[in-house]
């Protein structure tokens, strides 16, 4: 990965962080948003991850047995608790999970995300994405705003299959930040660097302007 | 209750061609490595293999495939293991690709005696198509039907001897509902203790749900999967003094 | 209760503690099954139920906090566990308890019982008698062979509320067993002192004579 | 994450009139009966009251009952307490009967995000009338909807001051599985330890779960519910001489 994309990245992370309030439960998911966690402070978020522990925290010692859902090493806090599968997704599914931070493929422009699979190409995975979706009281997505090809992802309509028909609450790119209201994608805060002007171009979905400045 | 076995090709003896065996395991975190390869040594094939997914390449669950042992395959995630996609593309593997917190479910129902549940997940997405729908106060639900196999290879931390369970961090995931789901449970443990050394509310599978166990032979560690050093009696004694 | 009651449950009691073998896992419904755990000696049999212990033996020290089913005090074996009624219910239903012994207020010549509710009564309790009814491997029943005002338990069609559509597998009274095949009851074994001649004329259902003697 | 309350009435402040309440326990074991206490003390009525039992005549539940503050009971065996038959028979009380089984069922299904399942229980008897059948794999399974609550209040052993909770012996029963089931989950427990000291493995609700604590102030004795004993900081000083 270039240093640009890893800033980008970092960029995108930091700013989720911010959206996080304790108390609460958050799951991260794989690629940006495993990076949200090392911007938190606050000690009332407990990140929660879908393999099966409630407070994981930074590595210390590597312990092959004590991973996330992206299977990287990760520690445990104090007051962590460990549970299996079946019970991890009971809470996701019962609405337990504050938030999920999770990444997209493509996003359209009522707020519904394609995640987990690519037309053409084999679908043979998709984890615990449509879970969170269905699940998480809030979900935000954490995504570049251009494919590799410079094409936007967020588009009017997704080419990819959805994940879900729940639209998520929130998108943060490196351009911008919008919400999702009624269905319908609000801008509402221009990513340090970013113009306006540079948002609209690189944006194919409808969405409305807030009041930001 | 369970019985003991010294030797993985005795503990796998039950496990013929054309099963269904449940796995246990987040990738080889909490995977039965040591059952795993025994079943690799057996000459059994067409078995229809539900975990969340078919290892690695050339690991884990990941032998089994390129042995062709695999027929089918239900399970979350499989993208974990290049290999999967490119059999699939081939035509040598069906897979039934399910929700993480579905495939769970599932199996958490076949061992309950729940023939079926309704799950908002996956409702309205490619993964519904098929399953039939019910409005339930209002909220669509996809219905999921459970699953159960005819023997589970499971990954716990501790057994005492009659077979109650313990287990170690992330590598519970999956593997204390296969212990419910399946007619022949089998687990392989880091260690076998004695009953009553598990506190009666510290233990997460009781024994009714587990059939036989092993000691562990075949371990994850940082540096990857390690045979165990098998222990000698000069071994021992050489450590004791 | 009067003494020849009591001697006559205890009959009946030891003869289902005979029908055990381990290693089994075993539930006692309230009545007369629970008086069958004084009749085991095997180690390999182990007592559940369903309130959430699987291991209960006699009790030692009295706690009010452990207890079985029929709220009376229990002890815990070595080698026990304790789990929430979901998952107490799912290892019944699931298939994962051999046997069950349970009382019946009814039996049909189908081998079906009634053990929970009658008509004209309020009906107001159930319990797990249909969970155990539809889950366990093995159901014996164990009963008096009439009822006080000298009416057959075993009648050609329950007139109380059926438990379940499944017919138990061996019924024990003080006169009797049957084994249930088919749907059919068979008479296999006259209980000590019992007669030929007192048994048809205690039993309304039809039922076959098997070759006991 | 929970919040540790000193005095039962603030703990029990967002309970109206007209609400579901979870009440766990088996008779008075693994009652909440501290905070049972407080709701009687409370002007509400109107409740629907989710529970096995409603306690036995003029215990636990049944002081509620006999308050008229209970419009509805869904439970397993109401037998415990003859005057929920009385109620009942004076119209003053509805009853939904549910094999034991099938009420832990619902309650875990409402917790996990599961409108519905199928069960085998029940199937061809009165507890099934009207409530649909579906064949799996050539079975009948009759449907079942999941059970939510406003409140749930329940009964552990210990809680860490995080809400994290483990259980006592048969005082567990359905108290876990309400804890998942309600929208506020209050839990009434012997002692709160500081986070860290209940084993991150042992650990049977994890604190997400649960939002208010309370130490209990009236417990089950082998001489039947006593209020225990509060102590002063005389007691205290009288005690640690």
């Amino acid at each position: 990965m270039s240093s640009i994309e890893n800033n980008v990245q970092e960029l995108i992370a930091r700013r989720a962080a911010s959206e996080l309030k304790g108390p609460s439960v958050v799951n991260l998911g794989i690629g940006i948003p495993t990076l949200v966690a090392k911007y938190v402070e606050d000690e009332l978020i407990h990140f929660h991850t879908e393999n099966g522990l409630l407070g994981v925290t930074d590595v210390e010692e590597e312990d092959p047995n004590l991973v996330n859902a992206g299977k990287l090493p990760v520690g445990e806090r104090v007051g962590a608790s460990f549970f299996s599968s079946a019970e991890s997704f009971g809470m996701i599914r019962g609405g337990h999970v504050d938030v999920a931070i999770l990444g997209a493929l493509q996003v359209d422009e009522t707020g519904r995300i394609a995640n987990w699979a690519i037309p053409g190409k084999n679908i043979i995975g998709v984890g615990g994405a449509m879970d969170l979706l269905v699940g998480a009281k809030k979900v935000i997505v954490t995504t570049s705003h251009l494919t590799r090809d410079g094409k936007s992802k967020l588009m009017k309509i997704c080419t990819f299959p959805l994940t879900s028909t729940r639209s998520v609450d929130m998108i943060i790119t490196e351009l911008a930040v919008f919400s999702v209201v009624n269905e319908q994608l609000i801008l509402t805060e221009l990513m340090p660097g970013a113009t306006l002007e540079q948002v609209r171009e690189s944006t194919e979905a409808n969405f409305l302007e807030g009041g930001f400045e | 209750m369970a019985i003991v076995y010294e030797k993985v090709e005795n503990a796998l003896s039950e496990i013929k061609s054309g099963m269904t065996i449940m796995v246990g395991g987040f990738g080889l975190v909490g995977a039965p490595l040591t059952l795993i390869e025994g079943l690799s040594g057996k000459d059994v094939d067409g078995l229809t293999i539900i975990s969340n997914n078919l290892g690695e390449a050339g690991e884990g669950l990941g032998v089994l495939l390129r042995q062709r042992k695999i027929r089918k395959a239900i399970g979350s995630y499989f993208t974990s293991n290049r290999e999967v996609g490119e059999a699939f593309q081939r035509g040598e593997i069906d897979l039934q690709l399910l929700p993480q917190g579905t495939l769970a479910e599932a199996m958490r129902a076949g061992g309950a005696g729940i023939g079926g549940f309704y799950t908002k997940t996956g409702v309205g997405t490619e993964l519904a198509q098929g399953k039939g729908i019910r409005e339930i106060n209002g909220e669509p639900y996809v219905f999921e039907q459970a699953l159960k196999a005819d023997v589970a290879i499971i990954r716990a931390h501790k057994a005492d001897t009659l077979g109650n369970l313990i287990y170690y961090k992330t590598a519970r995931n999956f593997n204390p509902v296969m212990a419910t789901a399946a007619d022949l449970v089998i687990a392989e443990v880091d260690e076998i203790v004695a009953a009553g050394e598990l506190s009666a509310e510290e233990v997460v599978t009781p024994h009714l749900f587990v059939d036989r166990l092993i000691v562990a032979k075949k371990i994850l560690t940082k540096e990857g999967v390690i045979h165990r050093k098998q222990c000698t009696r000069a071994d021992c004694e050489a450590c004791c003094q």
